[in-house]
């Protein structure tokens, strides 16, 4: 089993784990953090198909997982204001 | 852009256009209204009177505009299509005269004015249609604009018929469409053709065929109000009495009739229909719905109700007409076409006077209206007898014909049909003759009105003396070429050329 | 000159963005600017296809496997033109609607942005760009959803948000399948490599999933009714007349370059289930609505049924080609119908402060234009001639005729009539007597506003009087299909 | 193969850290979890070669994200008290 | 009912979520195209890229279009969060505390040259305008908290929006110079890039801190 492979597998757990705990929990800041989690398996399987065994790293998928963080934090921050925003109206 | 193809599309908009700007209007300025509606009535009058004047000549006048690849936005007149546009021509003028009269004082005229162009637009598209697919567009675009005018009144019942008149009318819509669609798979462009286009098709599943041939007749006998499909007809009702005027006489269930006749004879040819074994069952219908109507009228106490049933069961000749294979019975049929319209809008225009100026609805109350209303009730009269088919009332000319055509196919059971609605016609006609004529007045109006005034509005009172007055003179003059038996010959010839 | 004409319709949007945001108290007419640049740049762009067909600009000179495409052919300016046309008056629409507001600083450049994100989202050919443009394309929608301020708005617009967020990454998870795989993201060069591997069917699945939640196919349509219906009336237009449709067009894109010929007709016939779905359960719910606003979502629901149709009438052999033309030209005639019925339906709400269809009739009388624009738009969601959406039953109606898809017929007649069933409710309101009791007090509706609902109606009418521009227009470089 | 056990290592806790993150009630608690989750995936990255990324992740995707949590948790905190004092406020007129 | 519901969905979600997984992991194989032809690629294009981190030349140059809308989507959230309008307290400045700020005495400056190295290396070693903007930000947040530093509104739009601007106004005007959007000409491909990362340092810091301060400068008083 190859580093590569195991990381994919990482990601995928993640990305299901993220995904369930957005079903399951009730509250905005845990579905947040499972929105986040989700994302990191994502960006955990594009970086390990970069990762050549041996050779150089593909640098696309990194710039592309570059580009999925910073989304990912301005998502993440709309978020949570909207969050606030509702407990401020409620 | 040449002539023969510019004309039709004039006569289009010249209501068109009218309605249009018409919506814009403010509610107070009445006289460009009238002037808007008149001028545009009137304008439409002479471009027909052109259009006949033409096609007299020999011209063809056709436009057609591309809609989709292979399919046209075709208009053409031909005889058929000339004697409805013609038909509604004149009878839009007439009722505009009328409405104007009737609607004096009443609220968002322009919204109803604007919308009553627009009908008769559709129903002028719809006789100058030159494709199925054309005469669907129109056909879709009459039930969109009908449906303000059923509704004008805004009242819980005008409500109530709006909707049932959208359910059937948009239902019905549904299944021509699919008919339409389907034919138009398997057939290629529909264009209307004498003698019909699937005439010579052999490549066709006649089953398959038959199954759209019911698709469309459905789809047109909603409005033509055949039984079981007519339930909408006696609740519009609800409408102001122009409005039904124009329903009855010629817009809405005329281009239900109108189609059926495109169907049999332009679409598949009388003889294939015949060969595909799909008239009979037609003719059946149509007789069923004959008989149906007139005992439904004969038990209504309400005149526009009793009016309406007959209807239901008038328009069902030029149905039956076309079910009956033979020139004969073609001429009859379409001559009906033109003749019920004549007498039926009369009648709609006088029981309008009634519920008018004397507030008369049921029959109960029109004991010795005839000596308050003279005029009124002379046309009434005409077109009564007209319809019982009493010569030498237009009505009796498409009555004789039909029976005379039931004898060429020899299907004797249909003079019996004949005779039968005839008789119940004049059970339910004779008897308000009578309580006008020759029986004491009951009512609070009352008995003679002085000398030197109208009985009631001149734009009220016209419109019913001209069109009796035409019911009477195409019966007394049939013969004359260019009355409407003569184009019914026409087009029968044209029909049955083989 | 094609290089010129699309960066137009990127970068004059985006730019005006920008200025609409260093200057809050600049007059907004920057937008009105930008989005008539937008349409220039796509009729620029139609001249150009119909002389020299289709084109492709690699941005920064490297081209594929290494940059980013733009891949312009018929369908992308058609998709440009539409969000061109109802951009324009939904603009002019809300320069009176967020005139005065406060929610107005923040609306402008909002829409700019969004308008930036479908027009890159339209040009692109890109697996990993339209990412990034689908971001910003959801991310701006919500926060449109949010400027109403009331709390349906923001419930609506955390839903949308999350649901949004976990389509972007399901469609994102499908990239990163097929990047593993083949290494590549150009969508021209992976339709030649890929081939009907574990792999690609699992990728396009997550994709599809992903696209179809944020294009709102039943039953994964549960986010939109809200957001559409409780969000400011042109923020709701832009949404069920654009938004839901960027979305769509990746798919139609995915599912013409990388799906396999080898693709089993249930998954088709699946989709069109859904569709059917959609159609059915979306006009229901509409027929039962009570808010105007909730009728008119619904019936965004329902139509995005009719797009999902397309997938089984695709391989319906020579009627293929009639289903595509039918699928895009709904989309269009679609966009400008419902966008007009939002407008209008927004000046019912704005002149009697609600919009309770019970009692809404005397507003309704009050305001004959903005009725007249709702039933010529009806007109077009019913599919009742003449009319866009006319032109699209009938294609649709005869590709499923032509290929015996009988159950797609039943569908979309039934269809038909239910939602005649919605939209006379409403235009029922213009003749109910209001009678006896006094007229309540309306608040001013702008002419323009008025106006600019209309304005959208009478386009999607026209649309149905000759359709042969559009489909010339589409038919180049348009994927042949069957 | 020492490294591999590294890297199984690492991915073991960041899958616990994860579970940690989502579960836990106590949500400070969670976000610590959260952003030690982030460290961990930066050391993954470098793992991998990917030290742009690895930055990035530490800086944005831990420390940002971070940082973001604790304060939203923070005002929703204030948020909720100064709501309960005006509702008391409320009541005492 | 409901309530059986609630117990069970843990459980089919579960379900579904292992399935989930076991598919996409069992989708997860290299096939031979993706023998690193991307990698190669893009190595031989890296010397007329301007820049020598192969990370950096994708993002601002080979897929710069990406990092173009990228930096729209942070402006984009900053109105989206301006736009909620959370009526925050007008300060949050911390209480001062002798090791904060002495903390920050040496901090402040070391974040914000940390940032400036970070961009400059960007060019050829791990680094680059995020990193940078981040670390950046870090540093006025620290400042910002302190009570320190309270910018103006101006001056806020105009360093949120500097790094969408000069990629913009760069990505249209190339098409003059070289006939390509967003192609800059190889000799000064380099000098390009550098001047829109700075830009875009200055306004992911701006961004990123103002997120976390999430008022808008001159809001609606209401």
């Amino acid at each position: 089993m190859m580093v590569a492979d195991l990381y994919a597998l990482v990601g995928v757990v993640l990305f299901v784990m993220g995904l369930s705990a957005l079903i399951l929990r009730s509250r905005d800041l845990q579905r947040i953090l499972g929105l986040n989690i989700m994302g990191t398996g994502v960006f955990m399987l594009l970086v390990t198909s970069a990762h050549g065994d041996g050779q150089a790293a593909d640098p696309v998928p990194h710039a592309m997982v570059l580009t999925g963080i910073v989304v990912a934090v301005s998502a993440t921050a709309f978020a949570l204001a909207l969050s606030l925003a509702r407990e401020r109206h409620k | 852009m040449t002539w023969s193809a510019a004309l039709p599309l004039l006569i289009l908009a010249s209501s068109l256009v009218t309605g249009l700007v018409i919506f814009f209007l403010k509610e107070q300025s009445v006289l460009l209204r009238t002037v808007l509606n008149l001028s545009g009535a009137g304008i439409k009058l002479i471009l027909v009177g052109v259009l006949m004047w033409g096609v007299y000549q020999g011209q063809t006048f056709e436009a057609r505009l591309p809609l989709l690849p292979d399919i046209e936005l075709v208009l053409h007149a031909d005889a058929l299509s000339l004697l409805f546009v013609s038909l509604s021509t004149v009878l839009w003028f007439v009722t505009t005269v009328y409405a104007i009269g009737y609607l004096e004082h009443s609220p968002h005229r322009s919204r109803f004015f604007g919308f009553f162009s627009l009908c008769v637009t559709a129903t002028v598209g719809i006789a100058l249609a030159g494709n199925l697919i054309t005469f669907l567009i129109f056909y879709e675009l009459l039930t969109l604009a009908t449906y303000p005018l059923l509704m004008h009144r805004g009242t819980a019942d005008s409500r109530r018929a709006g909707r049932i008149y959208l359910t059937y009318t948009l239902a019905g819509g549904a299944l021509l469409l699919v008919g339409v669609v389907w034919l138009k798979s398997l057939a290629g462009p529909l264009d209307f053709t004498a003698t019909g286009i699937l005439a010579g098709r052999t490549d066709l599943n006649p089953d398959t065929l038959r199954w759209i041939f019911l698709l469309l007749i459905v789809g047109f006998g909603v409005k033509a109000a055949l039984v079981p499909l007519h339930g909408w007809l006696p609740i519009s009702m609800a409408a102001p009495a122009p409005v039904s005027a124009l329903l009855h006489a010629v817009a809405v269930v005329k281009a239900g009739a109108f189609g059926i006749t495109r169907v049999v004879y332009d679409v598949y040819g009388v003889e294939f229909s015949a060969s595909l074994g799909v008239l009979m069952p037609l003719a059946i219908v149509a007789s069923f719905t004959i008989v149906y109507g007139s005992v439904r009228a004969l038990f209504q106490d309400k005149l526009k109700p009793r009016l309406a049933y007959s209807t239901i069961s008038q328009v069902s000749y030029i149905i039956l007409g076309t079910a009956i294979v033979g020139p004969v019975a073609t001429i009859g049929g379409i001559v009906h076409l033109v003749h019920q319209g004549l007498m039926k809008i009369t009648l709609f225009f006088c029981a309008g006077n009634l519920a008018e100026t004397l507030g008369i609805h049921r029959v109960s109350e029109m004991n010795g209206v005839g000596r308050r209303l003279p005029k009124t009730m002379v046309a009434f009269t005409v077109a009564a007898l007209g319809m019982i088919g009493v010569p030498p009332i237009a009505g009796f000319i498409s009555k004789w014909y039909l029976g005379a055509g039931a004898l060429d196919a020899n299907l004797p059971w249909i003079l019996v049909i004949l005779a039968i609605s005839s008789a119940l016609n004049a059970a339910y006609f004779l008897p308000i003759l009578y309580r006008a004529w020759f029986m004491p007045a009951t009512g609070a109006w009352q008995e003679r009105l002085e000398p030197g005034r109208f009985e009631t509005h001149w734009m009220l009172l016209m419109p019913p003396l001209v069109t009796a007055a035409l019911a009477l003179l195409f019966g007394l003059f049939a013969n004359m070429d260019g009355s409407p038996l003569a184009w019914a010959r026409l087009i029968a010839e044209r029909e049955y050329l083989r | 000159m094609t290089l010129w004409w699309s960066t137009l319709c990127v970068a004059a949007p985006l730019l005006a963005s920008v200025l609409l945001f260093l200057r809050p108290k600049r007059t907004a007419g920057i937008a009105l600017v930008a989005v008539t640049l937008v349409l220039i740049g796509a009729l620029g762009l139609a001249v150009v296809l119909h002389d020299s067909g289709p084109q492709f600009i690699a941005i920064g000179g490297w081209g594929a496997p290494l940059g980013i495409g733009w891949r312009i052919d018929g369908l992308t300016v058609t998709m440009l033109l539409m969000a061109g046309i109802v951009g324009w008056p939904v603009t002019i629409y809300a320069l009176d609607y967020f005139g005065g507001a406060a929610g107005g600083r923040h609306f402008w450049p909002l829409w700019m942005l969004l308008l930036t994100a479908l027009c890159a989202l339209f040009l692109s050919n890109d697996l990993f760009n339209w990412y990034v443009t689908l971001e910003l394309l959801g991310l701006s929608a919500v926060a449109l959803v949010t400027l109403s301020g009331k709390q349906a708005a923001l419930d609506a617009a955390q839903r949308y948000l999350y649901t949004g967020l976990v389509g972007s990454l399901f469609y994102l998870l499908g990239v990163a399948l097929i990047y593993n795989a083949y290494g590549v993201l150009d969508l021209a060069v992976l339709r030649e490599v890929t081939e009907p591997t574990l792999a690609v069917w699992v990728a396009l699945g997550l994709m599809a999933v992903g696209l179809l939640v944020k294009s709102a196919l039943f039953p994964l349509h549960f986010w939109l009714p809200a957001a559409h219906g409780s969000a400011p009336a042109p923020v709701s237009a832009i949404l069920s007349a654009l938004v839901v449709k960027g979305a769509f067009y990746i798919l139609l894109r995915l599912w013409f370059d990388l799906v396999p010929a080898a693709l089993p007709g249930a998954v088709s016939v699946i989709l069109g289930a859904l569709g059917a779905g959609a159609i059915i359960w979306g006009s229901l719910q509409a027929i039962r609505a009570t808010r105007l606003k909730m009728l008119v979502a619904y019936s965004t629901v329902a139509q995005l049924g009719y797009l999902a149709l397309f997938f089984p009438l695709s391989g319906a052999g020579e009627w293929g080609n009639a289903a595509l033309t039918g699928v895009v030209y709904f989309m269009v005639a679609h966009a400008c119908a419902k966008g007009a019925m939002f407008l209008a339906a927004g000046n019912l709400q704005r002149a009697a402060g609600h919009d309770n269809l019970v009692s809404l009739a005397p507003t309704a009388q009050a305001l004959p234009v903005s009725m007249f624009a709702f039933a010529i738009a009806g007109v077009s969601i019913m599919g009742l001639p003449p009319s866009g959406g006319f032109i699209a039953k009938w294609s649709l109606l005869s590709a499923a005729i032509g290929s015996g898809g009988w159950i797609w017929v039943v569908v979309m007649i039934a269809g038909g009539l239910l939602s005649a069933g919605y939209i006379f409710r409403v235009l029922s309101l213009s003749f109910s007597e209001s009678g006896a009791e006094p007229k309540p007090e309306l608040a001013p509706v702008a002419k323009s506003s008025e106006w600019a609902s209309l304005l959208l109606a009478s386009i999607a009418l026209l649309l149905g009087l000759n359709a042969l521009p559009v489909l010339d227009l589409l038919s180049i470089g348009l994927p042949r299909i069957g | 193969m020492i490294e591999w056990w590294v890297d199984a290592l690492v991915g073991l806790m960041m899958l616990w850290l994860a579970w940690q993150a989502l579960t836990s009630p106590d949500l400070l608690r969670a976000v610590a979890m959260f952003v030690t989750f982030g460290l961990l995936v930066a050391i993954a990255w470098i793992r991998l070669g990917a030290p742009d990324v690895a930055i990035a992740e530490a800086a944005i995707g831990a420390g940002l994200t971070g940082a973001l949590l604790l304060i939203t948790i923070r005002r929703m905190e204030d948020q909720r008290n100064s709501g309960s004092l005006e509702k008391r406020r409320a009541k005492a007129d | 009912m409901p309530k059986l519901i609630k117990r069970c969905l843990p459980v089919l979600v579960g379900a579904g979520a292992v399935a989930l997984g076991a598919l996409i992991a069992a989708a997860w194989v290299r096939t031979q195209e993706n023998g690193g032809a991307m990698t190669r690629a893009v190595l031989e294009a890296l010397p007329d890229s301007g820049v020598s981190n192969p990370v950096t030349a994708v993002l601002l140059n080979f897929r710069g279009f990406d990092t173009l809308l990228e930096v729209a989507v942070l402006m984009l959230t900053l109105i989206a969060v301006w736009a909620l309008d959370l009526r925050l307290p007008r300060t949050e400045a911390l209480p001062p505390s002798p090791v904060f700020s002495s903390l920050l005495r040496f901090s402040g400056p070391l974040l914000v040259v940390i940032a400036g190295y970070l961009l400059w290396v960007g060019a050829s070693e791990p680094g680059g305008a995020f990193q940078a903007g981040a670390v950046l930000a870090g540093g006025c947040l620290l400042l910002r908290l302190a009570g320190r530093w309270n910018p103006g509104a101006r001056f806020v739009r105009w360093a949120v929006s500097v790094g969408l601007l000069v990629f913009l106004l760069t990505a249209i005007a190339m098409p003059g110079l070289t006939g390509g959007l967003l192609q800059y000409p190889p000799a000064s491909a380099g000098m390009w890039i550098l001047l829109i990362e700075t830009a875009a340092t200055v306004s992911i810091a701006a961004i990123l801190a103002a997120l976390f301060v999430a008022r808008e400068p001159e809001g609606p008083r209401r």
